[in-house]
């Protein structure tokens, strides 16, 4: 049982949930009716589409790029038509398109040959796919005990996927168990993925399917040397969410980040096309196992913490609601939060352990995601550091599940190596040393905790009903989230969504509903 | 005056570093660090704590005194004088502009961080100090994050901007000094930086920095909107001659 | 009343109070039959003794070397003598005796003369030090609204006074709320007090009356600027306890460390010594108002802090008897214990804090002085700085009354500028982030912590019980205490004890024991 | 090969610091904190933090790139080596001593420190390595802290050492210096340096620190008793020419 030290209102909780429920209802039913063009490019993806043509376009581009308004029929129907047709390969195939076979142009065969076809490769994805989660069941289970609790969460930012190697194997042998690594500046508004082995980021390093491959090559090896299983993390946001989904899957990445609104609020990213994309993404996260981290942590770098720390609490609730409907288990959702409060606050950590242990009884299943203090570091690496300490207490007395360690550098630049070792020597130091600290402390009844949870909650609960009265598409547009307004026509990507016709054909996402349990209904 | 850090005598010249060093980590490390330390100018040196970082990196925390000192005396900094309040500002502007002063900013190039300008900007300001939209003689322009240079130039053009102002936080690979130099190439080509007056700001930036860059000046950490708000008043009416 | 979380069986904290009563019965009765040389010295100071020879030896030490054995009979009775006999001015026997005149040798006058002329010289002494408790007492009043909680207690310790001042004026005005100047190595074995303003020690500056006096001065003066009082602590420890004491009291030095058996373990002075010497000073410490700080914390430099917790607890409730003997009230005992506990030890944290709290449990009204991590301390002074958050936590969520501040090169130097303000900048982080922390948790009930101050609670009355039943002389020769053991006729200074004849006298003595009713009965 | 600090590229030479100037806190402090820094040999130096200490005193934290490197290759150290364990030490002293050798030690002058010298003599030992008086085949005297010089050689004289082992903990002013070297002039003019093995050893002591000062070898922090009690018998073995 829940080991509960705050007291909440379990009918409160579930009321909750219930508005949440709503809320995300009708954006259910627009999802439904569309498709955008990064979902059919990830479809070909899974089904085999990969390569790039004499300028960097990727395969899946060029063939959503030829199809036009026909993806409303579902790009794999005219993939797989040009396969059968084309009668080799898929690399061959691929090769093809990249060389400019315009696939749109071909007689259709008969559908169902194509069906046929699409369900082989469907297999032949899923059996990967499969394999991948047998592979990190199997050294999940054998190395456990080596694990931290929570586990220990490391970016690597260099910008170079080859530097990156190097941090990420240091960060590994020092104690981290998971390596997200950063993606540069600027690849969440690209409509497409680029292609190959990267060199040059700023602030990151670009998100390609090559580097996946080399980054988990690398962490699976330094791994094995000291027996544990280093979990890989991406971003599987932005323009391209449901691809990078797909890449992730095939490459056996663990985590990816990936929040329902983000792309809207903080990327201006159309919120239409946000809606229908993070749901076929999570559909594939979903059944690769892999574990979403959502970005609440960022309302936080924009509002005060104490203010609006309900926002977090509700964008989680919402949050959790969309990733239900996409089939992903509350064991799969790392939902986001952040130890923003302004440390000059009196009994600013009160605030923030009310906060996190909330975040954890409302979501007990959950392996929330805790994000460190970003906002009010400064260059005093000293007092960052002492922060931190306060950062990592809380996350290891609430049980939070997976805890990014905060640098002492976080206001000066991305990580050195120094940097994520003094990170990481602080959070063992704290793990340790209170690790039992949770269990043998009560928080005091009708006390500071206590009741700063129970107004937070409160706020919540009358934040989503206000919401679920005038509807998530006009809250956003009235700047309820983030303190920012989102025009529902305006942002970028809206023209890559189209409406699905009564014919729409996608083999892969046909058998992810099936194969996860979704319940979408006819049109 | 010569100068020398200060640990606990005056003049014992102490300082602690921290650094890695790209070798494994071993006795033969630890005095690499010495000798590193000493080539830097320390002659007395303690490698306090080393650590193995991963295969072949090692950390170093040490202590050393030196000897070398600065003159104090030749010291000189462009500081940016005492500003102006909020209301000084308005009054300011009443009494020698006589018309309200057109101020645009944005966070330029790739970067996205508003933050920063946002809180010279916007009404709410920060740390209870006002934005600039709320000055009532400063008609204010946000462009946001993310504005080519270009763009901001054709900006500054269509609203009849008196004064520009950039935001650069991130400066990874020095991308900032990059961007923040193309903007004033670009001005120039137009000939229209003496028109304007520039102002570069964010975490990293300093007056030194922008002056070099060819900025009227730069606003560091901790900048408040009335100090950007006071400078540039001043500068405008200096540069017509009638203050 | 008292918050109590431990729940701690109150009879036994009763009992444990009675055992330590019994362990230092027979030692009062060794003591009220003995005077010491520092004793005398002491009481040559506080009726006017002062200033040295051309050898630098301080005049009350010319005065109890001329007497030899006669200071059975009190020394103050000679100098009183050499007073009337003189018929100048204090000032001007001090000189004289000074350049030699043998007082030993005079004539004695009437001893009604002689009580008289003590009674009025002691009378001076008084009134200086109730004047300064007047001052401390108004200044901490007016100020008090800017005092942390709990304290923050800081170090100088350059060797030079002038120095010493600049680094305590520094601290002063970054937050610290005591400050005290620590001794030159090897000062606690000198049998006598040096003289003047000093520039050359080492670790630490010479304990002189004309340090405390431009000290104090200059801490007056930064505390006038910041709207604060300073408080001023030093070193009534050694082989000049009462000396240093009588100096305290006549400078307004506002705390002392003063321990009822540090010296004999930690500095191998004679126990008779000891006992007999810490009495005498802690009268005065209890008349002049001021703060006793123990040293329980020296336990733990050579003991482990987890196996040996139950000695610190034992000498508290020991150290604690000794003073009420000394009529010393709780509120001016300043107990000690310190943060030391391996870090690497799991649950370490709530070792510390059961431990803190269970010391504000057993003694309520006293200011527990909490000290830094120092022993595990290494040359990594991030870990140092992250241990100090820690170890700040525990201090301000168990209401430590005194905290002196961890240093984050505790293992490297004596306090640098800079150091010194990163470690209040820590403290107040921390102090004002969990303000109301203490407040709003309970201990879970027969959970870990519970558990263990439970355990050391008894253990500490096992212990307490074979001390009684072989007296604390004995307890101390067989290595009961900090694994040393102390032969009763051994160490340093016993040469210095004598016993008291059936006419000694001592109006100081006497005075103090009226005015802070203690009875000490007969012979 | 040429080597400089890493911060996340390779030879990007970073560096963190901290200091402090005895200069009041201001913009000028913070530029004398980038000349003076600067002046170590930093090429990009950021002032990323400073603060005042007090009247005319500043605290900076500065991160800075430097070219300056060193040749990795021309670091020697007289590296002390690997150790034998408790049972080597004491079989080895069997087989080429062939009785038992006798170490007396101390931390001498006015230093009290006996935790440093009690790990390496004292039965209990460090962190689970016994310390020399468990050696069956050493003879271990600990005469415990504050020893003087002249009482340490007479206590060698007369317990026959064959090895003296000096402790210094306190390194203010460099008081350890001044009586570490006393003891060798005074071991020397009894003509008693060359019969005696004579270690020394602390927090701030290294091999390197030690031979200078004309000991035989030096031991710093972490040192084991194993790691003493090696190169005794190996130094003997070696001086007796039995090896
Ligand atoms: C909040 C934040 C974000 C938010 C930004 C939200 C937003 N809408 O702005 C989010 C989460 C989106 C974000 C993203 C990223 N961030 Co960011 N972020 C921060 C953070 C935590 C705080 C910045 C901040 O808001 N400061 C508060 C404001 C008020 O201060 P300020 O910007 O310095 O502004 C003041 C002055 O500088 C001055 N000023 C600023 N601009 C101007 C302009 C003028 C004209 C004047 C006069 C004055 C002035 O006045 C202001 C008020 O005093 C910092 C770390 C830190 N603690 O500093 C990292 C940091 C800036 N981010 C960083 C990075 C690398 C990124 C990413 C690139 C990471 C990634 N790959 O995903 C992304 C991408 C963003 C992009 N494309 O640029 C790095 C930059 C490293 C470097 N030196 O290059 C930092 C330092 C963190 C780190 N250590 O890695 N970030
Ligand atoms: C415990 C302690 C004390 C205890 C000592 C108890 C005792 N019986 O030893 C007490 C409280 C009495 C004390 C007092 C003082 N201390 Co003290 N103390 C410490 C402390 C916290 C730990 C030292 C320790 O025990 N380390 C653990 C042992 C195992 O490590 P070690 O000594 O390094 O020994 C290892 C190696 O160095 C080596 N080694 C050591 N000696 C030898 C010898 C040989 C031959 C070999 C082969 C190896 C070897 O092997 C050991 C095992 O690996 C340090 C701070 C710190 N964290 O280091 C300050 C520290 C050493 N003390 C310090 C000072 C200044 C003092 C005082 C002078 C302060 C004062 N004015 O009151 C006094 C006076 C003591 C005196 N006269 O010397 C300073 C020294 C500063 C400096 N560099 O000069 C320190 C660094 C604290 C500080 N920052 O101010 N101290
Ligand atoms: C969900 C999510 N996606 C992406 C990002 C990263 O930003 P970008 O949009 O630049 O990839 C974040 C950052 O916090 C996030 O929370
Ligand atoms: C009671 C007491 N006296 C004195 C000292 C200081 O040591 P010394 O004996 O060198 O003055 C301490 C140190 O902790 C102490 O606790």
């Amino acid at each position: 049982m829940l080991d509960s030290k705050l007291n909440l209102d379990i009918r409160k909780i579930a009321n909750a949930r219930e508005i949440s429920k709503q809320i995300t209802a009708p954006v259910q039913n627009y999802i439904k009716n569309h498709t955008t063009v990064t979902i059919e490019r990830a479809t070909l993806r899974m089904l085999g589409a990969d390569g790039v043509d004499t300028q960097d376009i990727p395969v899946p581009n060029i063939i959503v790029d030829l199809l036009g308004d026909k993806i409303s029929y579902g790009a794999a129907r005219y993939y797989i038509n040009a396969l059968i047709r084309s009668g080799g390969s898929i690399d061959e195939l691929n090769i093809k398109i990249a060389s400019g076979w315009d696939i749109a142009k071909l007689d259709m065969v008969d559908l169902s040959l194509i069906e046929a076809k699409g369900a082989e490769l469907t297999e032949l994805f899923a059996q990967k796919v499969k394999s991948n989660i047998r592979f990190r069941e199997k050294k999940t289970e054998e190395f456990k005990g080596k694990e931290n609790s929570p586990l220990l969460y490391l970016i690597v930012a260099t910008g170079n996927i080859y530097e990156d190697i190097k941090q990420a194997q240091a960060a590994a042998s020092q104690g981290a168990d998971i390596i997200a690594v950063i993606r540069s500046t600027g690849q969440s508004l690209l409509d497409f993925v680029p292609f190959g082995p990267t060199v040059e980021g700023f602030g990151g390093t670009y998100a390609t399917q090559e580097n996946f491959r080399i980054m988990r090559k690398a962490l699976d090896e330094t791994g094995e040397e000291i027996g544990k299983y280093i979990r890989l993390v991406n971003y599987c946001s932005g323009l391209c969410m449901p691809e990078i989904a797909a890449m992730g899957a095939m490459e056996r990445l663990d985590m990816m980040l990936n929040d329902s609104m983000y792309g809207i609020l903080f990327r201006d990213i159309n919120m239409y096309r946000t809606f229908v994309d993070q749901k076929f993404s999570r559909m594939i996260n979903a059944f690769a196992g892999i574990v979403i981290n959502t970005g609440e942590d960022n309302y936080l770098t924009t509002s005060d913490a104490y203010e609006k720390a309900y926002t977090v609490t509700a964008s989680q609730f919402i949050n959790e609601q969309f990733a239900f409907e996409s089939g992903l288990g509350s064991h799969l959702m790392g939902l986001g939060h952040a130890f923003e409060m302004n440390p000059e606050i009196k009994n600013g950590f009160l605030f923030e352990m009310a906060q996190a242990q909330m975040a954890h009884e409302l979501f007990p299943e959950s392996p929330l995601k805790y994000m460190p203090p970003t906002k009010y570091m400064t260059g005093d690496i000293f007092k960052g550091y002492a922060m931190n300490t306060l950062f990592n207490f809380i996350a290891k007395s609430t049980n939070q599940g997976i805890l990014l360690l905060g640098m002492l550098t976080e206001a000066i630049h991305t990580p050195y190596m120094q940097d994520r070792f003094l990170a990481i020597a602080n959070a063992k130091y704290v793990l340790n040393n209170i690790a039992d600290f949770a269990g043998d402390i009560e928080f005091k009844k009708d006390g500071i905790m206590q009741t700063r949870a129970r107004e937070v909650l409160d706020t919540t609960i009358q934040f989503l009903e206000e919401v679920n009265k005038i509807g998530l598409f006009d809250a956003i547009e009235n700047k309820m989230f983030a303190e920012v307004s989102r025009p529902k026509n305006g942002g970028k990507g809206l023209d890559g969504v189209a409406r699905k016709a009564e014919e729409y054909f996608n083999p892969v996402y046909s058998y992810l509903e099936k194969e996860l349990n979704i319940v979408t209904g006819g049109n | 005056m010569m100068i020398r850090p200060y640990g606990d005598t005056l003049n014992d010249g102490a300082i602690q570093l921290s650094f890695t060093l790209p070798v494994e980590h071993s006795v033969r490390a630890d005095e690499a660090a010495v000798v590193y330390a000493r080539k830097l100018g320390f002659k007395s040196v303690e490698v306090v704590h080393s650590h193995p970082l991963s295969k072949g990196f090692s950390f170093f925390v040490v202590y050393g005194k030196t000897e070398i000192s600065i003159d104090f005396d030749k010291i000189v900094v462009e500081e940016v004088e005492k500003s102006l309040d909020f209301y000084e500002v308005n009054d300011f502007i009443k009494q020698h502009i006589r018309r309200k002063v057109v101020v645009i900013g944005a966070c330029t190039g790739t970067d996205a961080h508003t933050v920063g300008i946002d809180a010279i900007l916007n009404m709410k300001g920060f740390n209870q100090h006002y934005g600039l939209e709320r000055y009532p003689m400063i008609e204010a322009h946000n462009l946001g994050a993310q504005v080519g240079n270009e763009e901001l130039i054709n900006q500054a053009i269509k609203l009849k901007a008196d004064a520009v102002l950039v935001s650069q936080i991130v400066t990874q690979k020095e991308v900032h000094i990059q961007n923040l130099t193309n903007f004033i190439e670009l001005l120039e080509a137009e000939g229209l930086r003496s028109k304007l007056i520039v102002v570069a700001g964010g975490p990293r930036i300093n007056n030194k920095l922008a002056l070099e860059l060819g900025y009227d000046a730069g606003f560091g950490r901790g900048t408040y909107p009335e100090d950007v708000a006071s400078y540039v008043v001043k500068k405008m009416v200096e540069r017509s001659g009638t203050a």
